[in-house]
């Protein structure tokens, strides 16, 4: 009972340290990249090259003074921040971050809790977002905040549809919803050197998943819900200090979960890449740390790949960011999968 | 046990929120945490399935629903006023002696043969064989439904244009003048 | 476990009490969720205790009534208020205009 | 075992978000300014209230996204069951019957402009 006990504490802790840790870098790169994008030099006077600058800004937030304004709903105003994080952290929680391995005599599996419905799970907590978007926008009785607030929440189960015909798609392929075996079925090549990632089968699921992501996390180019020239800054207008900050840790954290769906479904998971394998062979002790890793730079590149969109297309307007989504992505996403249904039963034939 | 008992008390102060509370918009709010705490007894109860779905549709799209028409409906001009009737009062309680009663004979009757069986994951592929071979037709059925209901909402939610909100507005404010 | 069952009974006729004493649609309609909550726990409990997978599917089946059930109500609603600016039970007695 | 993890990580992840918070009240600067405390329109004084009503499209997307979400919802069943399935020709069928009845509903709310937001 202990050890179990232990083991659970130990891979939440875990689990939960390496995004928040990575938190901190990821906001830094953002600003180096916006600034390198821009011919700018970016944050570059807190310690040598600028890199103590997240820490400074975490101190910034933590002394600033807390605006409690007097109009808002007191409770759900407080309550907003909290639930947008816990959301944005959940569904991490089914993620695993490298194989399943063997020591003190059992299977460790490297998520927090193992269900052959992890995927489900992890929709499911991700489809829970736009609350504490609803909510603080509510509760700060704002009218750029309750008009941010609804543009989110819209926005994003009209792309929640999209997403989810892809995801219906790659389980069909996989035959499978256990995180595990859809990425060893991922794992090896095809001619020699292709590598037998999902994006290669779907490539149209997978970019439906890609600007799916854009929209579930309020990035550019749809972030509408915060579109400065209209709405000053959206739902967390009314927030200051902290409780701004938690808003911010949710929508980066949100972003890595997604990510991190993302390249399970369709880059392989934390399978390795490509020329990782000759490493292993020689020291296949250090096939863990490897697949660590791989799953991390795939994150990474997920996430640059965020920020250079970010500083590349311009906001969409919002009609047309509807339009796209019900009446481009949606019947991209059913002709998809039916014509994904239709090949595998003819060849099975 | 323990979490038996804490997730039993959290439904029920969630739902006697939703009943009792003043405010409309904190009634849907406890309708969503009840919601949830439902999904999180499926969850203990082993059906992780059901329990994402619960998520998924009751509290991801239904309770959204909600908050969406209380934005869209100003309710701060409705109080959340409960009626009171005699008549009422009688029937209710009928109705909820009648139910308790046969909930209570049901369970006093059974409770003690109702064995345990431990569902495990295997059961989830046999349950989604199960639906769609012995339930494939009623399946199909609940699609029409749900296709009869997107036609309903569709045109019940926007026809008459011509008396929208805004002009209903301004001709009270000129009967006013 | 049992106390599940006791839950799911008082979720119910929570629910019922509150259909029949509200004033206000919506809140109606809310509690009409509470007892739809009610009864997909009573189902999974049943399935649980005896066996048969057929409850657990009677659980979806309950979760898309549900949602038809909500979305047409909701419209009807909203309908209602566009045309009455009322959403109380008490002013709509007379439905033919 | 699955929920006990879920239970540990989902309340490790509160405190986690309510120390935040109780840090920065703690330790952030307090003082008491009545202009501070308004509402925030861009400076000027505050008109209207903020629970006005907004346009009904929100909400019809909202409608149309929980009857839609609950049609793809039940596609991931039979996606896993498609594979386990003796009778494939059944299942398609099937799948056919649902993405026809679907597309009818589809075709519907394209066609009665319920979600266009320009006119």
């Amino acid at each position: 009972m202990f050890e179990v006990m232990l083991e659970i504490l130990i891979k939440t802790v875990v689990i939960l340290a390496l995004p928040l840790g990575a938190l901190p870098i990821i906001i830094h790169v953002e600003r180096r990249g916006a600034a390198f994008m821009q011919k700018r030099l970016g944050p570059n006077r807190v310690g040598p090259f600028g890199l103590l600058q997240p820490l400074a800004d975490v101190a910034k937030f933590m002394f600033k003074e807390e605006v409690h304004p007097t109009h808002v709903k007191p409770f759900f105003y407080t309550a907003a921040p909290i639930i947008a994080l816990v959301v944005a952290i959940l569904p991490l929680a089914c993620i695993p971050v490298m194989a399943p391995f063997q020591a003190f005599g059992r299977t460790i599996f490297p998520e927090v809790f193992r269900s052959d419905m992890g995927i489900f799970y992890a929709f499911a907590a991700s489809a829970l977002g736009s609350y504490g978007i609803l909510l603080a926008g509510w509760a700060s009785n704002n009218k750029y905040s309750m008009l941010g607030a609804l543009r989110a929440c819209a926005q994003m189960v009209s792309y929640e549809l999209s997403l989810s015909t892809s995801v219906v798609a790659m389980i069909f392929l996989y035959g499978s919803n256990d995180i595990h075996v859809m990425i060893s079925a991922q794992t090896g090549y095809w001619f020699g050197f292709l590598p037998k990632w999902g994006v290669f089968l779907q490539p149209v699921a997978a970019l439906l998943f890609l600007v799916g992501i854009f929209a579930e996390s309020n990035r550019l180019p749809f972030d509408l819900a915060e579109g400065e020239s209209e709405l000053v800054a959206g739902y967390h207008l009314e927030y200051s200090s902290m409780k701004f900050a938690l808003f911010f840790m949710a929508e980066y954290i949100h972003m890595i979960a997604l990510s991190a769906l993302l390249i399970i479904l369709f880059f392989g998971g934390y399978s390795l890449l490509p020329g990782l394998e000759l490493i292993a062979e020689k020291a296949p002790i250090l096939l863990a740390v490897l697949q660590l890793t791989s799953l991390g730079i795939k994150i990474a590149l997920m996430i640059w790949f965020f920020v250079w969109v970010r500083w590349t297309l311009p906001r969409f307007r919002y009609d047309k960011l509807m339009d796209l989504g019900w009446e481009r992505l949606l019947p991209l996403g059913i002709a998809n999968l039916i014509v994904t249904v239709l090949f595998v039963y003819f060849r099975n034939q | 046990m323990v979490a038996d008992v804490f997730l039993t008390i959290l439904t029920v102060a969630f739902a006697l929120m939703v009943v009792f509370s003043k405010k409309t918009v904190v009634s849907a709010f406890a309708l969503l945490m009840t919601l949830l705490s439902l999904a999180m007894i499926f969850f203990q109860l082993g059906t992780v399935f059901l329990s994402a779905v619960q998520v998924l549709v009751n509290a991801g799209a239904i309770a959204i629903l909600f908050v969406f028409v209380m934005m869209l409906i100003n309710l701060e001009q409705f109080g959340n006023n409960r009626e009171k009737s005699k008549v009422k009062l009688v029937i209710s309680t009928f109705t909820v002696l009648v139910v308790l009663g046969v909930f209570a004979l049901v369970i006093n009757n059974n409770i003690d043969s109702l064995s345990v069986v431990n569902l495990t994951d295997n059961s989830m592929k046999a349950l989604f064989d199960k639906l769609f071979n012995s339930y494939f037709l009623p399946f199909e059925m609940a699609t029409v439904l749900l296709l009869a209901a997107i036609v309903a909402s569709v045109v019940i939610a926007t026809h008459e244009k011509d008396e929208s909100i805004e002009q209903m507005e301004i001709l009270k404010a000129e009967e006013k003048l | 476990m049992s106390i599940y069952y006791y839950l799911a009974a008082f979720l119910f006729c929570l629910g019922l009490l509150g259909t029949i004493f509200k004033k206000d649609l919506i809140s109606m309609l809310l509690c009409l969720e509470l007892m739809m909550g009610g009864v997909a726990l009573l189902f999974i409990l049943f399935s649980k205790s005896t066996g048969f997978l057929d409850a657990q599917l009677m659980v979806i089946f309950t979760m898309i009534i549900s949602a038809c059930e909500v979305a047409v109500g909701l419209s009807l609603i909203i309908a209602l208020y566009r045309k009455k600016q009322t959403i109380y039970t008490d002013d709509i007695k007379i439905i033919t205009e | 075992m699955e929920f006990a993890s879920f239970i540990v990580f989902f309340i490790i992840a509160c405190t986690l978000s309510a120390v935040l918070l109780l840090i920065s009240s703690l330790l952030g600067q307090k003082r008491k300014i009545v202009r501070e405390m308004d509402i925030y329109e861009s400076g000027v004084n505050p008109v209207g209230s903020a629970t006005r009503q907004y346009d009904i499209k929100f909400y019809l997307t909202a409608i149309l996204f929980l009857l839609f979400d609950v049609e793809i919802v039940f596609l991931l069943p039979w996606a896993l069951a498609y594979q386990e399935s003796p009778n494939h020709d059944f299942m398609l069928a099937g799948f056919i019957f649902f993405m026809v009845i679907m597309l009818v509903g589809y075709i519907f709310v394209i066609n009665s402009k319920a979600l266009k937001w320009e006119e």
